[in-house]
């Protein structure tokens, strides 16, 4: 019998490529799903917009990581026919996309990791990953103020708004430490130069987020103890029902030509 | 009487009217109008095709589809801005929009059932929509037609996206894809040729906006010139239009088609099409629960201008 | 190029049953999504249990049309493998489960419906058929029952629970006179003896709604001009979105042996 | 005091207690948290294989699954009212879980991520779950006893439909079947073993409930017990468990086994499990919703009432 899923190999590198072009395949899904729905037209365009970058941002790693695995897998393969297991997204990414107030709170949050992770992969021992970092820099760095923007609104805006953000940031917090845990993957990338060790972006990203949170008057919440594994494949009950709907015509024309 | 000579005589001169520029009542609230019930268009157009974003077959097409449903919004933007010049708010627009006073493009009330859907939706609504529009960029309001130049140009790019993507399923597809391509057609056809409106004969509203250059063809001619740009293009495709009186008129110069089912045409415009209460209760939901966002953003700004103006 | 997807034949009497058994699919699927969110634990028991008896129902009909349409096709591959279009549900049956006065309205509505359809299914000329009636319908009438007291309760219980009440019968009237359309399919089943054309259901459904109706202190909403099409395979956007997620194993892991 | 003795001799008989009996009040505040604790964890089950139904593989095992989720819900349903013999009412309870007061089982606070998962619930975790609660048939306390009995019938139904399921896949399915199992089993195996509780050296509250009969044997026992059932049933499986130091011990005729991560036993515990925070808010968020329900519920039965007393 012959499953129609694909399965990368094991190296280091792509695995280290898969995890962060996950991140933004899956960050992308839920922001789109936003499409028609935002509170006010500007958001549906600004929304819109960052998931169309991210989305280009996880076709370019997702092709340089089919390349470096040598299956000859392209985009498409590995953004949709992988079983759950081995994608490699951090779980935050893949979590419903919640109110307007936990939109913006994880796109804070995310896009205050991407911005020194793309920094520094501008420096990859991989030409092709640093041509990609310099575009993508650029676009990260506007989603951090876009979404700086609004927590500052909501977290010092009405009452209703800082009470949203507030649980958002709680809801959210558990699944942080996961963007700066570290393993042997990470340890390959930092050591052959593809790229940091996501350990260290943990001060950038700190004093971001406490630049921000300190505006919008908002408490940092606590760190808690459980660290997710969504970068070793480890999911939430979240992540089957988007891949049902993210897979399924790929998964029903099996051959198609799109 | 004298300004109304002056402005008549702008008219016919083929001058733009600008928005400070002084014109008749009826003129300003036809144009708003039509502009808010375009920009609305666009608006609940996201919808339809929203629904098959997360659901793209390839990350290319998901790319593709979302730049373009981003693009509906942005012409949205353009309009509701045009429409304001003339003195009527975006808040005012869209709350006739929520409360069913205001209209938006009947197609819109049709379902989005497969991914050929997408492709479909382009190659022919957005292709009827083009028809319709491209007269528009030379029409009497300056705001309006430079708005129209912009998205004429957007939209045929979408239609040519939708065209390619059909074709390619049609001749590198598997049978299975090529089937949903043509019950796509099949059911799209009818709605949209029903995008140019009622025949002229029950249209009687559009002489004056002839006159005015807010309109510049008929339904009817729309129609005529909509049928025989798209069956040659349905040829290359190898798809059937879903009309066995479809065919050439070498004396008329014309494709004669089928009779359009008006029946259903009204009723459809008269909110009983298969997803008008969808279409209006997504706007109103997503508007009611952007409510404390919006207020969000207010109290927010009354708070920090003090210190705007203290520092 | 090969799909999996199966497509039944077009004879009447397998198109006449499809119709039937995915009303009873689509239904229990949506029915179950309350499991474990139910208002009260007696009923996450009771649309469990409905969803149940609904899902039998299908099974044996799914099982019945698989046998007449020759293609050896069984209840899996008929209830997994089809494309949407080839789906013959009512549209009512897959909207989407909306709160509890929304599922107890349909329910009532769908129930009054089955009732004196497998009533009469009772006395099918397919003796298969008329075995399956005889059980089914002595479990849609305890699901009638339910569904009427929860319409009673809160058509005629607080402010909220009638304005809710009233919101769902004005959101579901529009589907409901497909389920009295008539077509060829449906006059060749009458005329078969397979069972009855569903026009003919209509005056008993009109009696029983209207009882419960005015127990419940509720006007009948107005009729609507538009007839949908789910029976002749022509859904609603929720369709799609429910089948994803329903095919999803069946569709990722072909071969497989459950 | 001479109740306390009478009481105590009748414990010692091995008489059933029933709720109309005296009983030491620290008797009927052990049982009421371990009924209502067992309710809740029954209630909470539901969600992790509830995930799982709208996305059954086949008609039979959806069935079986739907038939398995509402066999938990009816559980719960007797276990709350055993309870509520003890002078508790079930919404004080649900108050308890809603408040996080109350515990339920932190084996639901693992997510199920695959179809396998569905299969080895029911067979390691309902497996544990059974040598826990077999003993609990002959519990001094009637209506738990009784309710327990049932229950264990149920649960060991249960149990070999997950066993047999998993059976399936790997001995008819695909590699890939056989993958996913494979991963379940890593995934479940040691929280499976947690479900025993703390080793016997950190359970100091068991003594007095071993006395009471409310438990019966110790926890490492149990666990031990469940261990050596277990490795047999793997290996005619054909699947892993995911511990190198398992092996038998034929001095000790039973299996070694390697040392539990007690620090992630107690985290869960602590309320920091990967799913903690999502069950108890998808609970509270059905209570929450479900609020006008029961309001209105009450206020059809509050108009009701005069009318049926006028009949």
């Amino acid at each position: 019998m012959t499953t129609p899923s694909i399965q990368p190999g094991t190296r280091a590198d792509v695995r280290y490529l898969l995890r962060l072009g996950d991140a933004c395949l899956v960050l992308s899904h839920r922001l789109s799903e936003w499409c028609g729905h935002a509170p006010i037209l500007e958001e549906d365009l600004a929304l819109g917009n960052i998931a169309l970058d991210l989305l280009g941002q996880a076709r370019a790693l997702l092709t340089r990581a089919g390349q470096l695995d040598g299956q000859a897998l392209d985009e498409d393969q590995l953004a949709f026919l992988r079983e759950e297991r081995h994608y490699l997204n951090p779980v935050l990414m893949e979590l419903p996309r919640g109110d307007f107030a936990f939109t913006q709170a994880r796109n804070l949050i995310v896009a205050s990791w991407l911005l020194p992770l793309w920094t520094r992969l501008q420096d990859s021992a991989d030409a092709e990953i640093a041509a990609i970092a310099a575009k993508a820099v650029k676009e990260v760095r506007y989603h951090q103020q876009h979404a700086a923007e609004w927590v500052v609104r909501l977290g010092d805006g009405s009452e209703e708004s800082t009470r949203r953000m507030k649980d958002a940031l709680a809801q959210l917090w558990p699944y942080v430490n996961e963007l700066f845990a570290s393993d042997d993957v990470d340890a390959a990338a930092e050591a052959s130069g593809l790229g940091p060790a996501w350990s260290s972006l943990k001060p950038a990203w700190d004093a971001a987020m406490d630049e921000v949170l300190a505006e919008a008057r908002l408490t940092r919440p606590k760190d808690t103890p459980h660290v997710y594994a969504g970068r070793l494949g480890v999911h939430s009950e979240h992540m089957g029902h988007m891949l049902a709907t993210m897979q399924s015509l790929q998964r029903a024309y099996p051959g198609g030509v799109w | 009487r004298q300004r109304n000579e002056a402005f008549e005589s702008r008219i016919d001169e083929g001058d733009f009217i600008e928005a400070k520029d002084w014109m008749p009542e009826h003129y300003r609230k036809t144009l708003v109008r039509q502009i808010s019930q375009h920009a609305h268009s666009e608006i609940v157009g996201m919808l339809p095709e929203g629904n098959w974003i997360t659901r793209a077959p390839t990350l290319k097409r998901k790319a593709i589809l979302l730049a373009k449903v981003q693009d509906e919004g942005g012409h949205g933007l353009y309009l509701y801005s045009a429409a304001e010049t003339l003195g009527t708010s975006r808040d005012q627009m869209l709350d006739a929009l929520h409360t069913g006073k205001a209209k938006y493009s009947s197609i819109f009330n049709y379902p989005t059932l497969t991914w050929a859907d997408i492709g479909v939706v382009g190659w022919l609504v957005d292709g009827a929509a083009i028809m319709n529009q491209v007269p528009l960029c030379r029409c009497s309001y300056g705001p309006y037609a430079r708005a129209m130049i912009r998205i004429c140009r957007e939209e045929s790019f979408h239609q040519r996206q939708g065209y390619e993507s059909l074709l390619t399923m049609m001749r590198d597809g598997t049978d299975a894809q090529k089937a949903m391509v043509q019950d796509a057609v099949n059911r799209w056809w009818w709605p949209s040729l029903m995008m140019f409106g009622p025949a002229d004969k029950d249209s009687p509203n559009s002489e004056q906006s002839m006159r005015w250059g807010i309109k510049r063809l008929t339904n009817d001619e729309l129609r005529q010139k909509f049928v025989d740009a798209t069956v040659p293009q349905a040829e290359l495709l190898g798809i059937t239009l879903p009309d066995p009186d479809l065919k050439w008129n070498a004396e008329r110069e014309h494709h004669d088609f089928g009779a359009i089912d008006w029946n259903e045409f009204w009723r459809v415009v008269g909110g009983n099409g298969p997803c008008n209460t969808e279409r209006l209760q997504a706007r109103v939901k997503a508007w009611d629960d952007g409510a404390w966002v919006r207020d969000a953003a207010l109290a927010h700004a009354r708070k920090r201008a003090p210190e705007a103006r203290a520092a």
